[in-house]
């Protein structure tokens, strides 16, 4: 059942990796932190300190504070980067505009991507976040930990950096939030050979790949997306780090068509789990629904009366196929009209589940809106066994990828290329014939653009041919 | 093994290549599951959500494994990560994970074990009284809103993103605590329109927006940038190659062209476009990501500017819950806010949402005319009167 | 209740006016008819006779038969145009090319429309149709008709023409098909003397308005559509004569949301009937639908057996705006929420009827394919009361004809300078308030065009200033 | 009072101005409506088809008008003309009326009035044994194909109109004559993509396709053309300034660009495209106009290319029976050929009738994005695993 790394994983121990004692680790008492009060002055930023909120700003103070009672020789870079950071903040507040540089390009030895570079334009004023870059670190599929990974990784960021962290940056890393160029290379160094562990993409790379939780938690999982997602990182570790590409490349993966990790939105590649044969039913589970016996929708509404489970109101109405009805106690499904969008499935999931016969459809193009407007992922193959080695799904990515590294524009995401391409050449170029699933509708407009070989007799044509036929 | 106390760690900088290790990828996913997941990976039967932010998934075996879902800033301090590695290791045998809406979970494999641990989580605060792990996040309700760095760590936003999601987090509070929402609600903040946050699918999504063009920095601009590469970078061909009048190359640009999409200052430094007046935000929604129902959509722009009103964000606060409200009254159950929104009609959604129809809110990009209403289906609102009585069409 | 024309209108007789006698009319048995061979060889188009829809070649060749046997002094161009016609549009089949020149530029003096040139391009083969131009003639709104005014106006076209005609073309007007560049002024003179009768558009003109049979026939007519086509035609008469515009223009009138004469689609300028107030119900006439003694959608459906008439799935689920219910044998409509789409009514005619206060909605920008795509109108005047002398609409109408005539390219119809010009601008330049019944959705991309006048403080900035604040 | 007999008539060639008038605009409309039509005018109550082709209006004040509906080819001599006056003066009081779909209406004020009607109109056929007068087009079914003109009387047609349409309403009639579809489908037709019968939110449409990139006459362009509007003409950008050998002014054109929409012949005669193997049909389909029950929509291509097969169309008699007939079948009552395709899904469409699918009728111009489909929503078709098998997703 689990999938097995390439390489053995080295088992991190806190206890032996471990840089601050325990005393270190709490170096201060409550009341000291209540008293705190950072260099500068950051009326603002304490007034959100307030609110239930979990508050950054006091967090932050604590990470200051227990800089500040750190020893001297228990961190590279300087002790004031985190008030620094908050009163760079406040004068960001006041001014209405952000006091970072644009980047500069730092980065490991060989690698292209994972490391951004970033420095403050009031370097004077707050000199220990003059740099303050950051570091992308490569999240394990799905993004569960253990506490000896995360403690180590705190110890080796407070004494390289600056502690403040994202968990987790917008396209899933651990994102590691300020240090100097300097330790760059010590800290990639820590994070190979100690923490067995890589940095992500940035810039033209193959971003850090994502998925959802999958199979580790969820009935719904249509596919193996830890898997797949931790292949397609392995086997494509080169185009994460050494960039061959026109722009940045995500790849995501939703293990159903509830998308938990936006992968139709926010990836350039989405992999989205289905299947196609048919949803299986326990009768006796719908009725049990029916009666109120089971909470619908796996209890997700609570402290409103919305009445008595419906079940013509709540699942049959709302299928957007229509292809289900619910008489003499039955629920029917007319499988072959199921577009799959997973409502039924998840309002009644002790009765529902998808078929056992699953794989991905892929999508292709999604993106932000920068440069021509944001893009959904268009359907291009409406299913696919994924099953490991996966050799059929590498295919398909090269293709793509080859054409996107042949045609691409500087800065052009694979979307706006099928865009300027049209989806009729595209697929021709991919190799994928055209089928009726990859539009909501065919054209409205008749601006076919015929090719030459498509027209018996070609286009060649003599004047004096077409004028003996027809005086002028 | 231990990390490395040396300045220069295992690093030879006379020698970079040296032990070098590469391309090892991120670490396997599987010894990060707790004992209970390893055994039913792939197994699970259902899931239930118990109370905001407790679920519990049942196993094909038998096996549970309950989660409490607690909301975070996704911005960090080693100190707080390491509280969150005392939780897990005091309840959860040293497993904890992390979703992708920045929501912090704890798994515990019995139901006995839920009860200390919510308990643990629910007092702890910070000094300045904010939860530091509330719990809920789930269903019919408010989760963790995604953002991005803002002023905290880029250098192209046109607002902040920590301090505006407090803000609007606070408010919500009780939406992410409780789920009594007709359906979920996704809130995503952005600090740009390069949106690293990509909030264009979100319930109701909060982008920071610069108006006014680049400043040129005449003086630098062609020692700083490739100006072709700032030239190519303008989606609508806005710049153009230019002289100062001491004969160094710059670039002009035509300014009533300029949709302020900051693409000319990625490529270029020499171009910045940030002002305390011109930037602020905009606030979309209807958009969503799932395709249960309806298919995925995208956040329509509901409220043109409002301004960076730091650190409250007052306007904008209001604004997100004279949506959310509107929402909350009207819509069906299970209904996202968008599908509220096209089965009520816009027209009628600016209505109950109490929020002004301007002209900025009309597409005039590349696909416009596909937005354009070509029917004579809709419903009056005083918008509709106040055209007809400007155009004599009524007194 | 009339609307009274501005000029009185002569009465036309046809005893007084023909040219023709009986004998001449009737000069052929049906017995010739049968037997009858035009001079060309038309295989193709004899197949064409077979089959029971109305044969164009039948009827064309009992035209040709005809004019073979009427006196030479009693037609002013040649005897054999139809047969011409015919032959030549065989050799069109056999070539599969048309043989018909680009037009030429014909006409009546002082008029820049109304007349279309065209020339064979096999001029020696078919010399009668070497020139053989159009005339649109204006056809009275919805084309009701006397037979003293038709006949009379057969008579006219069989003497200076070719006794072909469309009734009707495409955009509205009685089409005279094929005569010669010498009749056309005679012919003009005697519509205007004899017939009381204009010719209709042509080029970038205002082109023939037409409207639906309205109020003289049809219970959903919401404002007099003829009444309205009429002044707008008569008040018009310059823009349709003498062209001032980029492109051409039409106005089409259609009395109801049905849409009939397809306003929405193929005009400029569409006009379409609608209400503000409730739909009027008599729940006495609902029951009697429900109860099966009226016959629901006013008969439309026969023949087939679609089961009992029910009022819930025909009616209510069908609604767009789901604004409907049947409850207790009453039906009840929330107004408010109506998008008056007619179906209801449509399907229960005796039972609802719209509100009794009317007006029109005003949609702009229709147009087929050429030349950036088709074009659907857009829904700008939401509604506007539509009464004689109809000033508001005249005011309106100007606004937008200012705009166009001032800023719309060589061939550029109304939509597709919306199109460039962009829907806020275009709205801010006619004075008209945005509004959002004038999109589906508001815009999904963020890229707004500010003005400088929004931005406090406006867009000229130091970067003096800005290197203040922020250091290089 | 009589038309003149006069070669010139009143036109006097040497003072054109003589006794012109102008600007009458059409005759008043009144004149020509029969009594219960003035009588009734604004008064209608409700109305109902009687059968196929057979209407009866009712009037507020019981007065009733019946009417009968006839298809006529709109293509008409005045002999035909003469025959319609005929009928109207023998039992319509001398009126007669024509919708816009080319149908005429014979218009009775009593039920007796109509039996004789019908009879009469029933029995009169040309000699080759058409009706001359069909009853029908009415209610659920096909009433009359709207028309261009074709080989008859147009320069630009890429197919013939009149033949087209015989074709297919021979093989239509019994539809023509009954209301058993599920809702009206409205047949239209144009020969050019022109569309002068704005045939782009039909049920059906057929309209008249060239293949072929413009012959180029370089001989005579310059003299009858004005080059700069020529390339003006073009929508995408596929026309550019060139010379001839012996230095006249021409023009050249990128094929692999042209997408055929001949706007560049309707402005230059130097440049035609007609062409035997070339030109041919293109169908489409599910358009409407009404705004019933869903907005107006446009037509979609569902069949990109059928050949010019004179006189009788086979291959698009066959295809568009193919729609009919699978419409007819499958849609529910009161649901546009369109919004049957809407709801089973496009895929389904293309199953249903038997259509292939090409990538012709995916949209590769301008607003082309936006009908991509973006949503996992989707049925299994064959189409469907052709593409998984060439990609290698299934075996």
């Amino acid at each position: 059942m689990p999938f097995e790394p390439k390489e053995p994983q080295k088992e991190i121990k806190y206890s032996e990796m471990r840089i601050y004692t325990d005393e270190e680790l709490n170096n201060y008492t409550e009341e000291e932190l209540k008293n705190f009060k950072i260099k500068h002055d950051i009326p603002d930023l304490e007034e959100l300190e307030k609110g239930p909120w979990p508050s950054f700003v006091s967090d932050a103070k604590q990470g200051a504070l227990h800089r500040r009672k750190l020893a001297d020789d228990r961190m590279l870079i300087d002790r004031d980067v985190i008030e620094d950071m908050l009163g760079q903040l406040q004068v960001s507040f006041d001014e209405g505009e952000t006091h970072w540089k644009h980047g500069g390009i730092v980065g490991v030895f060989g690698y292209g991507g994972g490391v951004i570079g970033r420095y403050s334009d009031l370097p004077e004023k707050y000199p220990s976040i003059a740099h303050f870059h950051t570091i992308r670190v490569n999240q394990p599929a799905s993004k569960f930990y253990n506490t000896d990974f995360l403690r180590t990784v705190c110890d080796m960021w407070e004494y390289r950096g600056s502690g403040l962290m994202n968990l987790h940056g917008s396209t899933g890393d651990m994102v590691l939030l300020g240090t100097t160029t300097e330790q760059l290379e010590p800290i990639f160094f820590e994070l190979t050979h100690e923490l067995g562990q890589d940095i992500g993409g940035s810039g033209s790379n193959l971003r850090t790949p994502s998925c959802c939780i999958g199979k580790a938690r969820c009935e719904y999982a249509l596919y193996d997306t830890q898997a797949l997602c931790y292949e397609l990182t392995q086997y494509y570790q080169d185009e994460l780090h050494r960039p061959a590409f026109p722009y940045k490349f995500k790849f995501k993966f939703d293990g159903c068509p509830n998308g938990c990790v936006a992968s139709i939105a926010r990836s350039d590649m989405s992999f989205i789990g289905t299947w196609r044969d048919d949803i299986r039913i326990d009768q006796e589970a719908v009725k049990a629904y029916v009666a109120g016996e089971y909470v619908p929708n796996a209890g997700a509404h609570a402290g409103r009366d919305w009445g008595k489970f419906d079940i013509q109101k709540e699942v049959i109405d709302l299928c957007p196929s229509k292809c289900m009805a619910y008489e003499d106690g039955e629920l029917k499904i007319d499988n072959k009209e199921c577009v799959r969008c997973m409502h039924c499935i998840n309002v009644m999931p002790r009765a529902l589940k998808p078929g056992k016969d699953t794989g991905v459809s892929i999508l292709l193009g999604a993106k932000a809106p920068i440069l021509e407007g944001a893009q959904m992922a268009t359907l291009i193959v409406p299913f696919m066994k994924a099953e490991p080695p996966y050799d059929n799904i590498k295919e398909f990515i090269e293709k793509v990828w080859e054409f996107w590294m042949e045609e691409g524009k500087n800065r052009e995401r694979l979307g706006e290329l099928m865009q300027r391409f049209g989806l009729p050449k595209f697929l021709e170029i991919i190799g994928v014939p055209p089928a009726p699933h990859m539009v909501k509708t065919p054209r409205e407009n008749p601006y076919i653009f015929w090719k030459e070989e498509d027209v018996p007799g070609g286009w060649s044509r003599d004047i004096k041919d077409y004028r003996a036929r027809h005086k002028r | 093994m231990a990390l490395s106390l040396e300045r220069l760690g295992k690093y030879d900088p006379k020698d970079p290549q040296k032990n070098r290790l590469t391309d090892l990828g991120p670490r396997h996913f599987w010894q990060y599951f707790p004992p209970v997941i390893q055994n039913n990976y792939g197994n699970w039967a259902y899931h239930e959500v118990l109370e905001p932010g407790v679920l519990v998934h049942v196993s094909e075996t038998g096996d549970k494994v309950y989660t409490v879902r607690c909301g975070g800033a996704r911005f960090m301090t080693v100190q707080h990560v390491r509280e969150i590695c005392e939780i897990a290791d005091k309840y959860c045998d040293g497993y904890v994970r992390f979703t992708t809406r920045n929501n912090i979970e704890f798994l515990v494999d019995s139901e006995q074990k839920l009860d200390a641990l919510k308990k643990d989580l629910q007092s702890r605060k910070f000094v300045g009284g904010s939860y530091k792990f509330p719990i809920g996040g789930t269903g019919a309700g408010v989760t963790n809103i995604v953002h991005t760095q803002g002023y905290i760590h880029c250098h192209t936003p046109a607002t902040d993103a920590s301090s505006m999601v407090k803000a609007i987090a606070d408010e919500l509070f009780e939406e992410f605590q409780s789920m009594h929402l007709p359906a979920k609600v996704r809130v995503s903040m952005a600090c740009c329109l390069n949106m690293c946050g990509a909030v264009h699918c979100s319930d109701i999504a909060l982008l920071g927006y610069h108006r006014k063009p680049p400043i040129i920095d005449h003086d630098v601009i062609s020692q700083v940038c490739e100006i072709p590469l700032a030239i190519a970078a303008c989606p609508v061909g806005a710049i153009s190659p230019d002289k100062t009048p001491e004969g160094k190359k710059t670039v002009k640009i035509k300014n009533e062209r300029c949709m302020f999409c900051g693409n000319c200052y990625t490529m270029c430094q020499a171009l910045p476009l940030s002002d305390k007046e011109g930037d602020g935000v905009t606030i979309l929604a209807g958009g969503k990501l799932s395709n249960r129902i309806s298919p995925p959509k995208f956040s329509k722009v509901v409220v043109p500017w409002l301004p960076n009103n730091f650190p409250r964000f007052p306007e904008v606060v209001r604004d997100v819950k004279k949506i959310l409200n509107a929402y909350a009254q009207d819509a069906n159950k299970y209904e996202r806010l968008g599908d509220w929104a096209e089965r009520i009609g816009w027209e009628k959604f600016f209505e109950k949402c109490g929020l002004e129809f301007t002209e900025h809110l009309i597409d005039d990009y590349r696909l416009a005319y596909d937005t354009w209403r070509t029917s004579t289906q809709f419903k009056y609102t005083d918008a509709a009167w106040n055209v007809s009585k400007a155009v004599g069409g009524i007194d």
